[in-house]
């Protein structure tokens, strides 16, 4: 028996949630625009309607307007691909995160995920993975040695941060007891994954920076060293895409960070069993209804105070060399979050085994105590490196 | 002048037969070309000029024999001294052995020369034109090539310029 | 030629298309990194604190010619580099625009020698002309107002008429 | 119509390996048109994978013909020509000339003018160490710090405005003097700039000096020993930060600089960061010998009063009719100037910025040749990236400060 309303919900959430993304990378731009401005003390696109907000839509409109070269030399179909390769799964992601409670509406339980995983973590780690392709491949068909050194860097970026990445996502997996990414947001109901494992939540940041390609580990395109790296031989919309593919990359990615570390959807811990509650039941005069809507907002709130600190992170600090890049994932990061989920592990064991709540909190200590140790140990590397003149 | 350069520069009368000039406490002296290398050696191991500052040329067009003088500025950081060496070149056979296995720096300065100039330096390990497109005629820093003057446009000659201009397509 | 070519002359469709158009490309002009000589650096402070030209949506200058609308000569322009240059301007695709900034970039300025083009025209089509030496950069930012004007003045139909 | 013609690898074959003609290494073109060579610099690197074997710069994409320009003008007409050779250093391109022409017509200078020149010139050292703060800082993509160093930059170049009329090209430094005297607002100008640059310049310094990514791309890369240093001319403070102790404002003082007192910063590790702290503490030691020169800024003339080189002041010419006749004499034939050669050297941001004039007893001179710092530092960065990264090259190419009108002229 097949419920023919089921497809009409897909194709509707689907549809929401990709308008949600575009607008979304669209505004993200402006966002970071004007938040860079800040930083920079000046002030930012601001002409194009009020306060700039007009801006995304001039860039849009202009980029569609403008013509699309296809240079002569490029492996035409591969340099066609691409830009779509890239871009697909990066809207893709997304159809795993619950954005909020589920609902009724006309009779019927809505959900606000378009599928329903049960190795929802899984699905965001292979198809996190799949975008370097469209970057590989853009790079390598442009015929264009800056484009094709983009290209490699990319794919060795994203060979050596996967593993650390996949860590981190083990990390929630052994806090939440699930790879469905419902039950991970549920069992922050009480908690934070952030704050029982802060260090992970930090690793998993420095990580995501790497993954989606953004400053200080935005190699692909260093614009310093490669002019604009993999899409140097691409023009108006195949760029935009790209642009696109970027931004979206970004959100989603704040939105598997607060997911599996901030608690989703959901309130801030300590508002649970208040009227700021998901859970808690609204009433207005005689009507009562539950405070659904309240989850895509703190979605919302956390996915804009994460995107801030990506770009501030963008605004002050240079870019990491490639090599130290490939370094710092294998011998710093990789160690350091098995470490991470190893303390992790025993920590919920002995929870478990002992039953004393007090002990979870010796995760967020000893995990925090690795951190220190690391960063330590970089400064001593770096003071003994520059002679002291540090 | 200062003191202590007056026994180098005696010395350099000696050994290489230079010829000593002096205008506002500035010694040059010139030397013939084929010991310009000789002498470039014995100031830097000797007497510890370890700087060529400057390397350059000038030419005294109409003037043939010699056209050209190319002169080497060195400067002593140890002791804080400086002299200048003059090398004459004639027009007919303008020939300099390069200094390029003394002070590095002569390989790019002399690029220059060979570039603005046409002066040639025997042995040079790069003589490509540094400055000017590969492939320009002549050697622009000659007093006998043209500056290259455009007329000024003004509203009495503009429609008559821009005519002749060569406006570029799209 | 961007959307001239794939639209052609539709009469009504385009006038009213125009005007979006033609007010998106004036709030969104990506300049090209492209700085010379001494203007780069007033280039430059138009970009930064003081003056700001992201205000205007420009703060994302491309490095690649591929991506960008604007060319900003910003400096003399030498007999080297002037193919250097219409190679970049020919690898730019439609529409685009070009600003000679600075008097050498206009007319060759006050080098009237051997080494530089008289103008920046003699290699590539100009489309506004910045005076100074080098211009400051309320020039530069006038400048681009101007050449917004202009855009705004870009009738679909009868540019692919003209090029034609 | 100006065509670019195909680079073909002939021209280069005896400068990169023979890897490189059988296509192990790869060729690549760095420049004219890059956001990180400071300018149109071509640089033609042999790379394997990601590690350059050979790199060889090719210059003269801004070569403007300044030397040949100049033969063409009189001495005093030629001055507007040097603010355009290194447009960071205006000043300190005015002054080197200026001082050529009066050690060779043998020109004094009032002490009140050499004191202006002295804070004129220094000012400008700042304003062009703060964009090579800022490019080098951008070329890290550390991009706030170039929004930060040009804010600074603009208060430099409102002082230049307040004196010249001009932000960038100045001309105000003039044979025998200043062009006029600075109006009464330039003190607070510059009192207002001397109180707040201390902490500005602590503020660059919390965002880059201790930051370790910053330190990772910096130390180690890019080492310049003490000898090659010296053989390929390198001067200014990629010269210091190798050990040298060569500061031409102390060991052959001119324009009065014997009477400040500040410290030559010397460095021997002769790496990128070397280079880096070098300039930074050459910023605050040179915003010392502002302050000094301020202090003790002396009244009377700005211009030398020998009128045969010197025009006279305006006030003079409607008074007295020799006046007229000089200063007609000056700005149409302009002044003699004896048969001889003469070489006067400045200490430039960039290093020592020699000028060697020529006269020949006319009023135009016979040769002037710029010895541009940037050029010989240059010539070292084949030397410097050999066995680094791109990304390395980067990071060398602007911690040795080059301007490209400086090299090409």
């Amino acid at each position: 028996m097949t419920d023919w309303t089921i497809w009409v919900e897909w194709v509707v959430k689907g549809f929401i949630l990709c308008m949600i993304l575009l607008t979304g990378f669209a505004y993200l731009t402006l966002y970071e625009r004007r938040a860079l401005a800040r930083i920079q003390v000046r002030v930012g696109p601001n002409r194009a309607g009020p306060q700039g907000l007009l801006q995304p839509i001039a860039d849009a409109v202009k980029l569609i307007f403008k013509e699309e070269l296809t240079p002569g030399k490029v492996y035409k179909v591969v340099f066609l691909l691409a830009p779509v390769l890239t871009v697909v799964p990066s809207l893709v992601l997304a159809a795993v995160i619950p954005l909020g409670d589920k609902f009724m509406l006309f009779g019927r339980e809505i959900t606000l995920y378009v599928a329903d995983l049960n190795v929802g973590v899984l699905y965001l780690m292979s198809i996190a993975s799949i975008a370097v392709y469209g970057i590989v491949l853009a790079g390598w068909s442009s015929n264009n040695k800056y484009a094709m050194l983009g290209g490699i860097r990319s794919s060795a970026q994203m060979i050596s941060y996967e593993l650390s990445l996949g860590l981190c996502f083990v990390i929630a997996i052994i806090l939440g007891n699930s790879m469905n990414l419902n039950e991970i947001v549920d069992a922050q109901r009480d908690m934070w994954f952030a704050v029982i494992q802060p260090a992970g939540a930090l690793v998993f940041m420095v990580v995501t920076l790497a993954e989606v390609n953004r400053a200080p580990f935005d190699m692909p395109e260093a614009e310093q060293e490669l002019t604009a790296g993999y899409h140097a031989e691409y023009s108006g919309m195949k760029f935009a895409l790209f642009f696109m593919a970027e931004y979206q990359k970004m959100i989603v990615i704040c939105m598997i960070a607060a997911t599996l570390f901030f608690g989703g959807y959901r309130e801030f811990w300590f508002l649970k069993d208040t009227f700021f509650s998901v859970d808690s039941v609204w009433t207005i005069g005689s009507w009562q209804f539950k405070a659904w809507f309240l989850g895509p907002i703190y979605m919302l709130l956390k996915v804009i105070v994460l995107l801030f600190f990506m770009i501030w992170i963008r605004a002050t600090w240079p870019r990491i060399r490639y090599d130290r890049l490939m370094a710092f994932g294998w011998k710093v990061l990789l160690p350091l979050c098995l470490v991470l989920a190893f303390i992790t592990a025993v920590g919920i064991l002995l929870f478990d085994l002992l039953g004393n709540p007090m002990l979870i909190w010796g995760v967020p200590v000893l995990s925090m105590l690795c951190i220190l140790v690391v960063v330590a140990f970089i400064y001593r590397d770096l003071r003994r490196k520059s002679h002291g003149r540090v | 002048m200062e003191k202590s350069l007056e026994p180098i520069l005696k010395n350099l009368q000696d050994k290489f037969g230079a010829t000593l000039e002096e205008f506002r406490g500035e010694a040059q002296c010139i030397v013939k070309a084929e010991q310009i290398v000789g002498a470039l050696k014995t100031l830097r191991d000797a007497h510890h000029f370890e700087l060529l500052s400057a390397q350059t040329a000038v030419d005294y067009f109409p003037q043939t024999a010699p056209r050209f003088h190319v002169i080497y500025q060195l400067t002593s950081i140890s002791k804080n001294l400086s002299v200048q060496l003059r090398v004459p070149v004639s027009a007919g056979n303008p020939k300099v052995p390069t200094a390029a296995n003394v002070y590095k720096t002569a390989v790019w300065r002399e690029r220059e020369l060979i570039d603005m100039f046409g002066i040639e330096f025997e042995g040079h390990p790069d003589p490509r034109r540094i400055l000017m497109p590969e492939g320009t005629e002549g050697h622009p820093l000659r007093k006998d090539f043209p500056l290259g003057y455009e007329e000024p446009q003004f509203t009495f000659n503009f429609e008559e310029i821009d005519l002749r201009k060569p406006y570029a397509k799209e | 030629m961007g959307v001239e070519q794939k639209l052609g002359n539709m009469g009504v469709v385009t006038t009213t298309l125009e005007n979006v158009i033609n007010w998106s490309r004036t709030n969104a002009m990506w300049p090209m990194l492209f700085g010379l000589a001494c203007c780069a650096i007033e280039m430059m402070s138009a970009q930064a604190a003081h003056y700001d030209m992201s205000r205007f949506g420009m703060e994302l200058m491309r490095a690649s010619p591929r991506q960008s609308d604007l060319m900003i000569v910003a400096g003399r322009v030498s007999k080297k580099m002037g193919p250097v240059l219409r190679r970049l301007y020919d690898q730019m695709p439609e529409p685009k625009w070009v600003i000679a900034m600075g008097d050498c970039a206009s007319c060759g300025g006050v080098f009237n020698n051997y080494a530089i083009y008289q103008g920046v025209d003699e290699v590539v089509p100009v489309d506004v002309y910045v005076a100074g030496c080098p211009p400051r950069p309320e020039a530069l930012i006038h400048g681009v107002l101007t050449l917004y004007e202009k855009v705004k003045g870009i009738k679909l139909a009868e540019k692919t008429v003209e090029e034609k | 119509m100006a065509q670019l013609e195909e680079v073909t690898v002939d021209l280069y074959k005896h400068l990169v390996s023979e890897r490189a003609l059988t296509g192990e290494t790869m060729l690549l073109n760095m420049g004219p048109q890059h956001p990180s060579t400071h300018g149109v610099l071509r640089l033609l690197l042999e790379l394997d994978g990601e590690v350059v074997v050979n790199c060889i710069p090719d210059v003269g994409f801004l070569h403007t013909g300044i030397e040949k320009n100049m033969e063409a003008k009189t001495y005093q007409k030629a001055e507007v020509m040097t603010d355009r050779l290194d447009y960071m250093n205006t000043m300190g391109n005015n002054l080197a000339y200026v001082m050529a022409v009066e050690k060779l017509v043998d020109l004094d200078v009032p002490p009140r003018a050499q004191a202006l020149r002295v804070i004129l010139v220094e000012l400008q050292r700042i304003a062009s160490h703060l964009v090579w703060l800022g490019t080098s800082g951008l070329d890290l993509a550390a991009m706030s710090m170039f929004l930060y160093c040009f804010r600074e930059r603009e208060q430099i170049l409102d002082i230049f405005e307040l004196v010249s009329g001009q932000r960038m090209m100045t001309t105000y430094i003039r044979p025998g003097g200043v062009w006029r005297d600075v109006p009464v607002e330039f003190e607070k100008a510059v009192r207002d700039f001397i109180k707040i640059f201390p902490k500005r310049i602590d503020e660059y310094e919390r965002l880059l000096t201790k930051n370790p990514l910053f330190i990772d791309r910096m130390v180690d890369i890019g080492y310049l020993s003490k000898e090659t240093a010296l053989s390929y001319g390198v001067t200014g403070p990629t010269l210091r930060a190798s050990g040298v102790d060569w500061d031409l404002r102390k060991t052959r003082p001119y324009m009065g600089y014997e009477q400040y007192d500040f410290d030559v910063p010397v460095l021997t590790e002769g790496d990128t960061y070397a280079r880096y702290l070098v300039r930074i503490e050459e910023l605050r030691q040179t915003l010392r010998i502002v302050e000094q020169a301020l202090n003790k800024l002396p009244m009377g003339p700005v211009r030398s009063d020998n009128r045969k080189y010197v025009p006279p002041p305006r006030s003079e010419i409607g008074l007295s009719m020799e006046a007229l006749i000089h200063h007609f004499k000056l700005w149409t034939e302009g002044f003699l100037a004896p048969n001889a050669s003469v070489y006067s050297a400045v200490e430039s941001p960039r290093g020592e910025l020699g000028v060697l004039l020529e006269g020949d007893g006319g009023p135009k001179p016979r040769r002037v040749h710029m010895r541009t710092p940037s050029f010989d530092n240059l010539a070292v960065l084949p030397e410097l990236v050999k066995g680094h990264l791109v990304a390395d090259l980067v990071a060398i190419l602007a911690s040795i400060d080059i301007v490209l009108g400086d090299i090409d002229r």
